[in-house]
């Protein structure tokens, strides 16, 4: 069997070369001290877990931590997710996983939105793999109610 | 013996015969030929038992149970005789020691809500093995929690081999109860079920057996087990989704409470109390699943006409063949037993680097169906200090180049990754 | 109208093009053509329906959930859709309110077993009418005597109308739970859910719908009704057996605790401890009834493209025209509602000479089956000072003629008897 | 519609002759005073009822008297359990009743037996029909249960 034969080249849009490099050199990988967010999140079905360290400055993320271990798109959409957010508001973290949630559901995001993604548009080739999709969003949901959590408890 | 197709024909199965009578078989994924290799989740139908629901539908459909039209008559016949074949199938003494359920997991329920809810008291036992699947461990949890009881746990080594000495420590005289899988659905273990009969019978408790992956395997006989319940389910044995069996003996069902109320387990009813029906129906609230009662005895049928001693040949050949393909590509280790004659045809395997998730994807775009994930076995699968396992399990249709594609596609699946 | 062959076409079903779709209709019983007025008790399946099912087994079968490869994933998906396509047939407001379970009785056995068991304590009382089926009294006689509550009836009048007043006054602050047949298996009396449902809320209690008669026979939107609780089975309304319908409202499924332990139903396990999953899975533990759950949509869709509302109507013609019919013969007692429009299509009757089983078997010589006994509901047949009544029930598929039949078989089997 | 086309005739093994006769007019109806055996069988699926009272005489069925309502079968095979027995042994009733319960299951009886049976032997229509071979049973099933406790209990 070649690797024509085979069609594993219809699984390039779920294993985008970024993707993969992601997987393979996950970023921003080492422990935060001191943490303000300390989150795991698990998905116990396909067994894909999450740590995400976070310290967070007057609402701005200004160090993040992410380690994991599981498929390639829940871990390479962790590290993009932690590429993504470190220096970003709060509120822009929350808009990036709302315009996430909406890329993977196939639903249409502005030129805004996609500027802001830059890399992580490459997961939206995970759309094809519908039960993929809970794989590329484990992060950004713990992340997404983690923060929204913290905030509240902040202000309280 | 290897004929020109790849398929072993020493087995006494026949298996490109086999084969025909699987509509399924004939589907493309991703433009290429299934190879189902998931059948410790479910098992695929022959036109057999496809053809026993249509005939069913078409001609006999009706209520069972005091019905005097015809219909009624032969649908009723048709459901006792399904019931009686499964006796046979399973050498149960009698015909009413076989319950209906909806799957292995109703079975285990049922007797973890009745019989065990009668006998276990504070300060009692219940012991199952460290390799249980959620189904055989979870009403036992429950129960253990809400009677005061110890859930406890005997061990096996690294190949998955229980430890009968340790287990024989672990039953002692406040054991009510000891829950067993015959055959594990990760590991493939085949465990000594006459044994530990032997040892729960000595200290006054009864066994019961999950056979959910042995009947469908192997020729398994109630009284050589020394068993006392025993659950299975037809979707794992070309039978229909939605029907399985709780075995029990007779003396023991009969001092159970109903484990529902209604229909037909019902002899009489006023406005102040009910009297429950006899053995079996008793545990049979409600209008049955007749149709899959009747799917169920062609499956029985289709089995018994291979003889299951051919079955398990077949499929102790295949795994021989698959465990060594398998290790021969260096990058995979296999869970369970490494003596391919101490299991059955399950192999739970984990690619160095590759998430069995991804490798998952990738064999189906190849056109082969593994299960990948903790199958429902979570506490074990997390014991090799994985979160997640790929599995490949087998059954009378498959075939040694079916194997062979397996591998393959594990290669390819690396070369892909590797590029 | 009634077209040349005295079949009934004015009410907007086309039932020559219906009983097409129904091959058992061509079966002949002693000879004669099959007449089938028992529909009660389980309906026919229209080549639809049993072609998804075949369908399912030939081309899609897999275990559901969590598999990566294409058929668990093209099962899941199926399973998924049956699922929303019930809900939308009884309105509900969210899919996973849709619990699939064996049939009504399992339906009713699980509210009882986790709301009942976890809110009614000693002193509450639970309140159902005098004319349930046994599946839905002996659960909750059984839930009585265990904490120590009261079972409460209420009235109906000798036409088999329930005692609304009666009903409010026995329905008290101590009430935690109403259940209430939606429509009558044995009277065919259409119940007034939505003005029991209102004093229910009133004082704090739950109203359940058993709607075993009523989804299968009329349009049913569970917000119209302001239930709380609604079960149902396929096999009353086309689909198959072994599967059931249970509805609930979201807030009272997420306070639950699961009814079964297992497989699907789980989120995490650990040798010590497990954890549920979300709605609907909490319910469905173990492999679940995935073909009939294929069938089920198959059915709603059947059902649906007919149109409820040309259902009820074409049963309520056909019972108005039965009842004038049987009433005729002057030998023959009818139980129920003398009106039509306020009744389904379900017939019990009692003839002055020959007991029903007598009757049932001579009317099966002739082609013609109907039920006889106690229908399950035994304290309401007695209560009509008999042990026993025949009873004729309509679907899509039944005939004004199949009515003359019916009464022609009668007069003959009087004949036959006084000869 | 006609008896021979509606296919009634087919029933006439069913309801022989002597079935109806005794149903029509059954036999010992009268109540039995200070019966030592006063017993009530019912089958509650067909809605048979049937009650049994009996004196018995050192060993010896003296006096019988039957009431009940169901099917013409349940009924008409209670008429004919009340003629036969009087004035027979308990070990000649048991006899009987085994050669009943054969007689229906389809297996032979002696020429002796059929004797015994006499016009019982009409019930051997029933086999056709098995669903009804309940009804056919219930008085002879829950007779000979009742005297084998009455032996019991007077042995005792
Ligand atoms: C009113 C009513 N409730 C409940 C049931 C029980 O339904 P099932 O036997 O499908 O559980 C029936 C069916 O006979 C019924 O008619
Ligand atoms: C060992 C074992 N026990 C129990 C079960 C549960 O069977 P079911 O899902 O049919 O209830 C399974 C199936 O996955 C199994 O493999």
């Amino acid at each position: 069997m070649t690797g024509g034969m085979s069609g594993l080249d219809q699984m390039d849009d779920l294993y985008e070369v970024i993707i993969l490099d992601h997987y393979r050199s996950p970023r921003n990988t080492s422990a935060v001290e001191n943490p303000d967010i300390d989150l795991e999140v698990n998905n116990p079905f396909c067994g894909d877990e999450v740590r995400i360290q976070m310290k967070i400055d007057r609402n701005i993320v200004s160090h993040v931590g992410i380690t994991g271990r599981g498929c390639a798109i829940s871990q390479a959409s962790a590290s993009l997710l932690a590429e993504l957010v470190e220096g970003k508001s709060s509120d822009q973290v929350h808009g990036a996983v709302d315009s996430v949630r909406r890329l993977l559901k196939g639903e249409n995001i502005t030129d805004q939105e996609a500027d802001t993604l830059g890399d992580i548009e490459a997961l939206q080739g995970v759309r094809k793999f519908p039960v993929r999709i809970k794989c590329a969003l484990l992060s950004w949901v713990g992340l997404d109610d983690a923060l929204k959590d913290h905030i509240a408890g902040v202000k309280s | 013996m290897i004929d020109s197709t790849g398929n072993t024909v020493s087995t006494g199965l026949n298996v490109n015969s086999i084969r025909a009578d699987f509509p399924i078989l004939q589907r493309k994924i991703h433009g290429q030929n299934l190879v189902y290799l998931d059948n410790a989740a479910t098992t695929q139908k022959p036109n057999q038992v496809i053809k026993s629901l249509t005939d069913y539908y078409e001609q006999t459909n009706a209520n069972v149970h005091r019905g005097v039209h015809t219909l009624s008559i032969e649908a009723t016949d048709g459901y006792e005789l399904a019931r009686s074949k499964v006796a046979d199938f399973i050498n149960a003494p009698r015909s009413e020691e076989i319950i209906w359920t909806r799957n292995t997991s109703e079975s285990l329920n049922l007797v973890a809500a009745t019989w065990a809810e009668n006998n276990v008291v504070a300060g009692d036992n219940i012991v199952i093995t460290a390799m249980e699947h959620h189904s055989n461990i979870v009403p036992w949890q429950q129960l253990a929690f809400k009677k005061g009881a110890e859930l406890r746990y005997f061990a096996h080594n690294s190949d998955g081999i229980i430890d009968l000495e340790h287990a024989m420590t672990v039953i002692d005289e406040r054991t009510k109860i000891l829950s067993v899988t015959h055959m594990s659905n990760v590991l493939g273990t085949v465990n000594p079920i006459s044994e530990l009969a032997g040892r729960a019978h000595d200290v006054g408790a009864v066994i019961m057996v999950d056979a959910a992956q042995s009947v469908p395997h192997m020729p398994v006989d109630v009284q050589d087990l020394d068993a006392d319940f025993l659950a299975f389910s037809a979707h794992k044995m070309l039978g229909p989704t939605g029907i399985g069996v709780l075995w029990g003996k007779v003396s023991l069902l009969e001092d159970m409470p109903p484990y529902m109320f209604g229909g037909d387990m019902i002899l009489e009813v006023t406005y102040e109390d009910a009297n429950w029906n006899d053995l079996p129906y008793k545990f049979e609230a409600g209008t049955p699943n007749i149709a899959d009662a009747f799917g169920t005895g062609a499956a029985v049928d289709y089995l018994s006409r291979l003889g299951m001693k051919n079955v398990w040949r077949h499929e102790q050949d295949l795994t021989a063949y698959a465990m060594e393909r398998i290790l021969s590509l260096d990058t995979v280790k296999i869970l369970g037993p490494k003596d391919p004659s101490m299991r059955g045809g399950v192999i739970s395997f984990i690619h160095d680097s590759i998430h069995p998730h991804d490798l998952g994807t990738a064999l189906d775009q190849q056109g082969i169906a593994i299960r990948t994930g903790h199958h429902c076995a979570m506490p074990l699968v997390r014991s090799y200090d994985v979160v997640a396992a790929a599995r490949a399990s087998f059954y009378i249709y498959n075939t040694k180049s079916e194997v062979d594609a397996l591998v393959n596609g594990i290669s390819e699946t690396e070369g892909y990754f590797n590029r």
